[in-house]
C-alpha cells in the first residue's frame, strides 16, 4: 500500500462516517450516551484536514498524525481506543514510503493487542473488538494462504457487526444496560465495518 | 431541539468562557484548552486535585473549583469525556509540587483518556493516583464488565478530598480519603424525561407519560428497568431502601444525603423527595446529619433526580462541613 | 404531567418541609403557617424584611432566608399569592422592633393580599413599608392599568435591602435603598418552553419548535410576543439592549447582571448567553461588575431565562457584595 | 333571604366551581396563571366546610365566615377581592336571621364599592367587575321597579362575562398581556357569572 491510499483510506473513512453520523448516534442512543457518530465524525474531520496539511513523507508519519488527531479529538472511548491503537499501529509500519499488505496487516494485529490492552475486550463482549479481531484473524490466513487479503473485507465486517446484535455488552457504556442491551448493534462495531468497507475500496 | 445556543459545535467552549465570566474571582481558563483552574492558585507543596468529564453535567465540574475542592476540571465535549492532552493539561495546572488527584468516574472512555493522561504526566514526573468513583449501585458490580458506573456521589469525593489536601495530606493519604468516601457511599436515579445531546438534536429515548426509567446515568443513557410512574413517596422509599441495603446502614448510624435534580426537575419537587427521606430515615434510626439538596451533577435537561447516601465517620463529617468557596458549593465558616 | 410529588394538594405543605429538612442551620418553619424564617433570629432592634409570593419559583423566597437577605419568607400555593394571615405570620416573625420591610412583586394579587396584611400588622402596632419591584420592562408600565410586573430582579432587592438592615439601617432608609434598587433595574425574559401548573396538569401554553415566547412573567403566563426561535446570541443581544435603552445606560456606567434560568435551561445555556452579554457590554463600554448566573426565581420546569441588569453606585456595589449566607445566596466574605 | 337560602347560594356556588374548575383554570391558562378554578375550588370547599361546622346564627355571620375563609384559603387577586369584599358585604347586612332584598342589594353594593376599592378596576377592564358593576345595577333598578330582582340573574351575568371575550385587559395580570388579552373570556369574570347563576337557583 503506498502513501496515498493510505490517505485515501483514511478520506473515504471520513466519508462514510459522516454519511452514518446519524445511525450511529441513534445505535449509541439505544444502548448508550448518543454521541459515538458525532465523536467520530468531529474525529475524521480533523483527520482530513491533517492530513491535507501535512506533506507526503512516510506512511508511518501519516499514521501517527492519525494517531494524534483522533487522540486529541473524538474524546470518549472511543477516542482513547483509536488513537492509541492507531499510535501503536504506526510504530508497528517500516519507515517506508511503500508497505507490504504483509506489513500492513501486521501493523493492524498491534492495533487490535493496543485496543485489547487499553479496552480489554475480547470477542463477544459487544464492542469493536467483534469486528476488529475477527477481521485481521481473516486478513492474517488469507495472507497465509497467499489470497489477495481484501476480497472479502467489506461484507464480513458488516457481519461481525451484525453479530453484536445479539450479545449482551460486558464493556463500555452499554455493560450498564445487562440484558437490556440485547437487541441493538454496538455502535463502535458498526463503525469499525465502516473502516473496513473503506479499505475494501482502496485494498488492491 | 430547543436550546439557548449558537452552534452544536461550539456549545463547551462558549460555556466555559461564560464560566469565567460570570466567576471571575474562582476561575480562569487555561489558555487554548478546555481546562478551568482556579483564578487564585492554591499554595505551592500541596496536593492538587482535578477532576472532569464530559459536560452537560453542570454545575460539574468547573462549578467545584475553588477554595477546598478541585483545583482545575477538564471538560470534554457533551457527554463525551475529554481527550488526554487536555486532562494532562489540567494535571500540569492542578501541580504544585505535590503531586495530583484525579477523581475519575469509572466510565471506560473517562478511564482510558485519563489513564493515558497519566503516562503523559509520568513522563513529566508529576506524581499522580486516581480514585475512581462508582456509587451508582443500579449497575451490577463485576470484575467481567466495566464495573459501576460513577454519578452524583463524586461531588462528595471532590468536597472530602479537597478539605483533605487543604489540611496539606499527602498525595497517598489524600487518595485514600477519596478511597474511603467512595468504599462508604451509594448512589441511584431515576428520569422522567429524557435529555436532548444537542450534536444529535432529539431525545436520547421516549417515556410515555405514565412511564420512568429507573437506575439511569448521567448521560441520557436508559436505565437499568422502566417502572410505571411513582409517587414521590415511593421512589423516595425504593432508591432510600435500595441505598440502605447496598450500604448495610444500621440504626444509630450516620450519613449525609444528596438529592441531586437531574437538571429540569425543580427544587420544589427535591425538597418534597427531602421531606419523605427525612421520615424514613428516622424511621430507620439512621442520622441524617448533612443534606446536599439541589443540582450538583446533571444530565442537561432531563427530569428526575438521584438520591446518595454517605456513611459518616467524625473526619468525613468534619471534612465534608469544612469551608469551601468555589462557584456551585459554598460552606461557610461558622 | 410528570412531577416527583404525591398529592397536588399537599406540594406547597411537604416541600416546606423539605426545606427545613435540608437547612436546619437556616431556616425554620412558622408552627401552622407556610412561613420559613431563620433559625437564628437577627439581632433586636434591626429592620426585619420579608418576602414571599407564590410557590414554584424556587429557590424563591425561602431559598434567601438567612444572614443578609430576608428574616421571613411567605409561601403561597404554587403561582398564587399567599393569604393575608400567611403573610401577617411572616411579619410577626420578622419584626424584631425596629419595623418590617415587605418586598412585594407586583402583582394585583400580591399586592392586595400584603395590604391587607398590613393593615393587620397596623393594628398590632408593627410598622411596615412595601418596596413594590416592577423590574419587567417587557410590560408597558402606565397609571391605568396594573402596572410592570416584578420578576427576578426581585432578587436585588432581597440582597442590597438585606444588607443595609444588617448595617442597622432604620425602616425608612432601608425602604429607600430597596426602591433605588428598583429605580435602577430593569429584567426582561423569554421562554422555550411552558411550565405545568400542578393542579392544573397540562401544560399552559404550547409553543411549535421554532417558536419561543418573548417577555414572559415567572408565572407561565404567556408572553409578549411570539416569535420565532433565535440563537443565543441573537436572543442575548435583544434582551441586553432593550434593558440597555430602558435604564439608559451609557459608557462607563457600571452594572450587576443577572442570567436567570426559568428553571428547566441548564447552566450550560446560561453560560453561553453569558459569554455573549460580555462581549455585548464590553462592546458598549458597561462594566460588567458583578454576574449572578443560576436559578434565582423560576417558573417551575419552564425552559427559558431572563436577564437583568442593575445600575451600580459604590454603595449598591459594596452592598450587593456584602457578607449573605442564605440556603440559595452565599457570598464569602473576603 | 332567609340564612338557609344563604347557605344554599354558597353551596350551590361550590359545586358549580368544582364543575367548572378546569374550565376556569383554561381560561386563566390563556391569559394568565391558570389557577382560577383551583384557587376558587380551594376556597369554596373550605367555605362549605366551614359553613358546615358553624351553628346558624344570622345571615350577617355566615357571610363574616364566608368572608374571612376564602380570604384565607384562595389567595391570588381573587382571594383578596373575594375575601375583602364579603367582609364587607357582612358588615353591610343587618343583623338578622333573615333580611330583605334590598337589604341584601344593598349590601351587593357595599361588595362592589370594596372590590372598587381593594382593585382600582371598572367596567371595561376586563374583571369580574364586567360582571359585578352592571349585575348590582341591573338589581338595584328591577328593585326599584318593584320586579322580582331575580328573573334575569343567570343569563344576564353569563352575557357580560362573554363580553369581556372582546376586551383588552386593563386590570390584573391579564393586563401584562395587553392586545394579546382580547379573544378570551376573563376568568374571574366567569367565576362570578357563575355566582349570580347560584344566586338565581336560590332567587325568589
Ligand atoms: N473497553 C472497550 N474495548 C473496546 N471497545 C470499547 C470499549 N468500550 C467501549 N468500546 C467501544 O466504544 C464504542 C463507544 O464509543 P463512543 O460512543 O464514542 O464513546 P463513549 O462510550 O465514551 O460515549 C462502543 O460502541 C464500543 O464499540
Ligand atoms: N384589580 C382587579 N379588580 C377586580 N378584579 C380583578 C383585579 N385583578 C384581577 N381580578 C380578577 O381576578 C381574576 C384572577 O383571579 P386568580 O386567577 O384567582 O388570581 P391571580 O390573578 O392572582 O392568579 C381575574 O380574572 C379578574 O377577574
Ligand atoms: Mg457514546
Ligand atoms: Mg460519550
Ligand atoms: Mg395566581
Ligand atoms: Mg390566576
Amino acid at each position: 500500500m503506498d502513501e496515498s491510499s493510505f490517505r485515501q483510506l483514511w478520506r473515504s473513512f471520513a466519508t462514510l462516517i459522516r454519511e452514518h453520523k446519524d445511525e450511529l448516534n441513534e445505535l449509541d442512543a439505544a444502548i448508550g450516551d448518543a454521541d459515538h457518530g458525532s465523536n467520530m465524525d468531529r474525529g475524521l474531520t480533523k483527520v482530513v484536514d491533517a492530513l491535507e496539511a501535512s506533506p507526503e513523507g512516510s506512511l508511518r508519519a501519516d499514521a501517527k498524525l492519525v494517531g494524534m488527531t483522533l487522540m486529541g479529538t473524538v474524546g470518549g472511548a472511543s477516542g482513547a481506543l483509536w488513537g492509541s491503537a492507531m499510535l501503536k499501529f504506526a510504530a508497528a509500519l517500516p519507515d517506508a514510503p511503500t508497505v507490504s499488505w504483509a506489513d500492513f496487516v501486521a501493523a493492524l494485529d498491534a492495533f487490535v493487542q493496543a485496543l485489547a490492552q487499553r479496552g480489554k475486550a475480547t470477542v463477544g463482549d459487544k464492542t469493536m473488538m467483534d469486528v476488529f479481531i475477527p477481521m485481521v484473524d481473516e486478513l492474517q490466513t488469507a495472507l497465509t494462504a497467499g489470497e489477495p487479503p481484501f476480497d472479502t473485507v467489506r461484507s464480513h465486517a458488516r457481519e461481525y457487526s451484525e453479530r453484536t446484535y445479539d450479545m449482551v455488552a460486558k464493556r463500555g457504556r452499554a455493560a450498564y444496560l445487562g440484558e437490556r442491551s440485547v437487541g441493538h448493534v454496538d455502535p463502535g462495531s458498526r463503525s469499525s465495518a465502516l473502516w473496513f468497507e473503506a479499505l475494501g475500496a482502496v485494498g488492491p | 431541539m430547543k436550546k439557548i445556543i449558537d452552534t452544536v459545535e461550539t456549545v463547551v467552549d462558549q460555556a466555559l468562557d461564560g464560566m469565567v465570566v460570570a466567576y471571575p474571582e474562582y476561575l480562569m481558563r487555561v489558555p487554548g484548552t478546555s481546562v478551568l483552574a482556579r483564578a487564585v492558585p492554591k499554595e505551592d507543596g500541596r496536593v492538587g486535585i482535578v477532576s472532569g468529564g464530559g459536560s452537560g453535567h453542570e454545575p460539574a465540574h468547573g462549578g467545584y473549583v475553588g477554595y477546598g475542592m478541585l483545583d482545575a476540571a477538564v471538560a470534554g465535549e457533551v457527554f463525551t469525556s475529554p481527550t488526554p492532552d487536555q486532562v494532562y493539561a489540567g494535571i500540569k495546572a492542578a501541580d504544585h509540587g505535590a503531586g495530583v488527584l484525579l477523581v475519575v468516574k469509572n466510565y471506560t472512555g473517562d478511564v482510558m483518556n485519563f489513564d493515558i493522561a497519566r503516562e503523559l504526566a509520568d513522563g513529566d514526573g508529576i506524581a499522580t493516583e486516581v480514585v475512581l468513583v462508582n456509587d451508582d449501585v443500579a449497575v451490577q458490580d463485576s470484575l467481567y464488565t466495566t464495573g459501576r458506573r460513577g454519578i452524583a456521589g463524586t461531588v462528595f469525593v471532590h468536597k472530602i478530598a479537597g478539605a483533605a489536601a487543604e489540611e496539606g495530606a499527602d498525595l497517598g493519604a489524600v487518595k485514600a480519603v477519596g478511597d474511603a468516601v467512595v468504599a462508604n457511599m451509594a448512589s441511584m436515579g431515576f428520569a422522567l424525561t429524557s435529555c436532548t445531546v444537542p450534536a444529535n438534536g432529539k431525545p436520547t429515548f421516549e417515556l410515555a407519560d405514565n412511564e420512568m426509567e429507573l437506575g439511569i446515568g448521567i448521560h441520557g443513557e436508559p436505565g437499568i428497568e422502566r417502572v410505571p410512574m411513582m409517587s414521590a413517596r415511593e421512589v423516595t422509599n425504593t432508591l432510600f431502601q435500595r441505598l440502605v441495603g447496598e450500604l448495610s446502614l444500621a440504626r444509630g448510624d450516620r450519613v449525609a444525603v444528596m438529592v441531586n435534580s437531574m437538571g429540569a426537575t425543580p427544587a420544589l419537587e427535591l425538597a418534597i423527595m427531602t421531606a419523605h427521606l427525612n421520615e424514613f430515615a428516622q424511621h430507620a434510626g439512621i442520622v441524617l446529619e448533612r443534606v446536599f439538596m439541589g443540582e450538583f451533577m446533571t444530565s442537561l435537561e432531563m427530569a428526575g433526580a438521584s438520591l446518595t447516601l454517605l456513611r459518616l465517620d467524625g473526619q468525613r463529617a468534619t471534612r465534608l462541613g469544612a469551608v469551601a468557596d468555589t462557584p456551585a458549593l459554598r460552606i461557610m465558616q461558622r
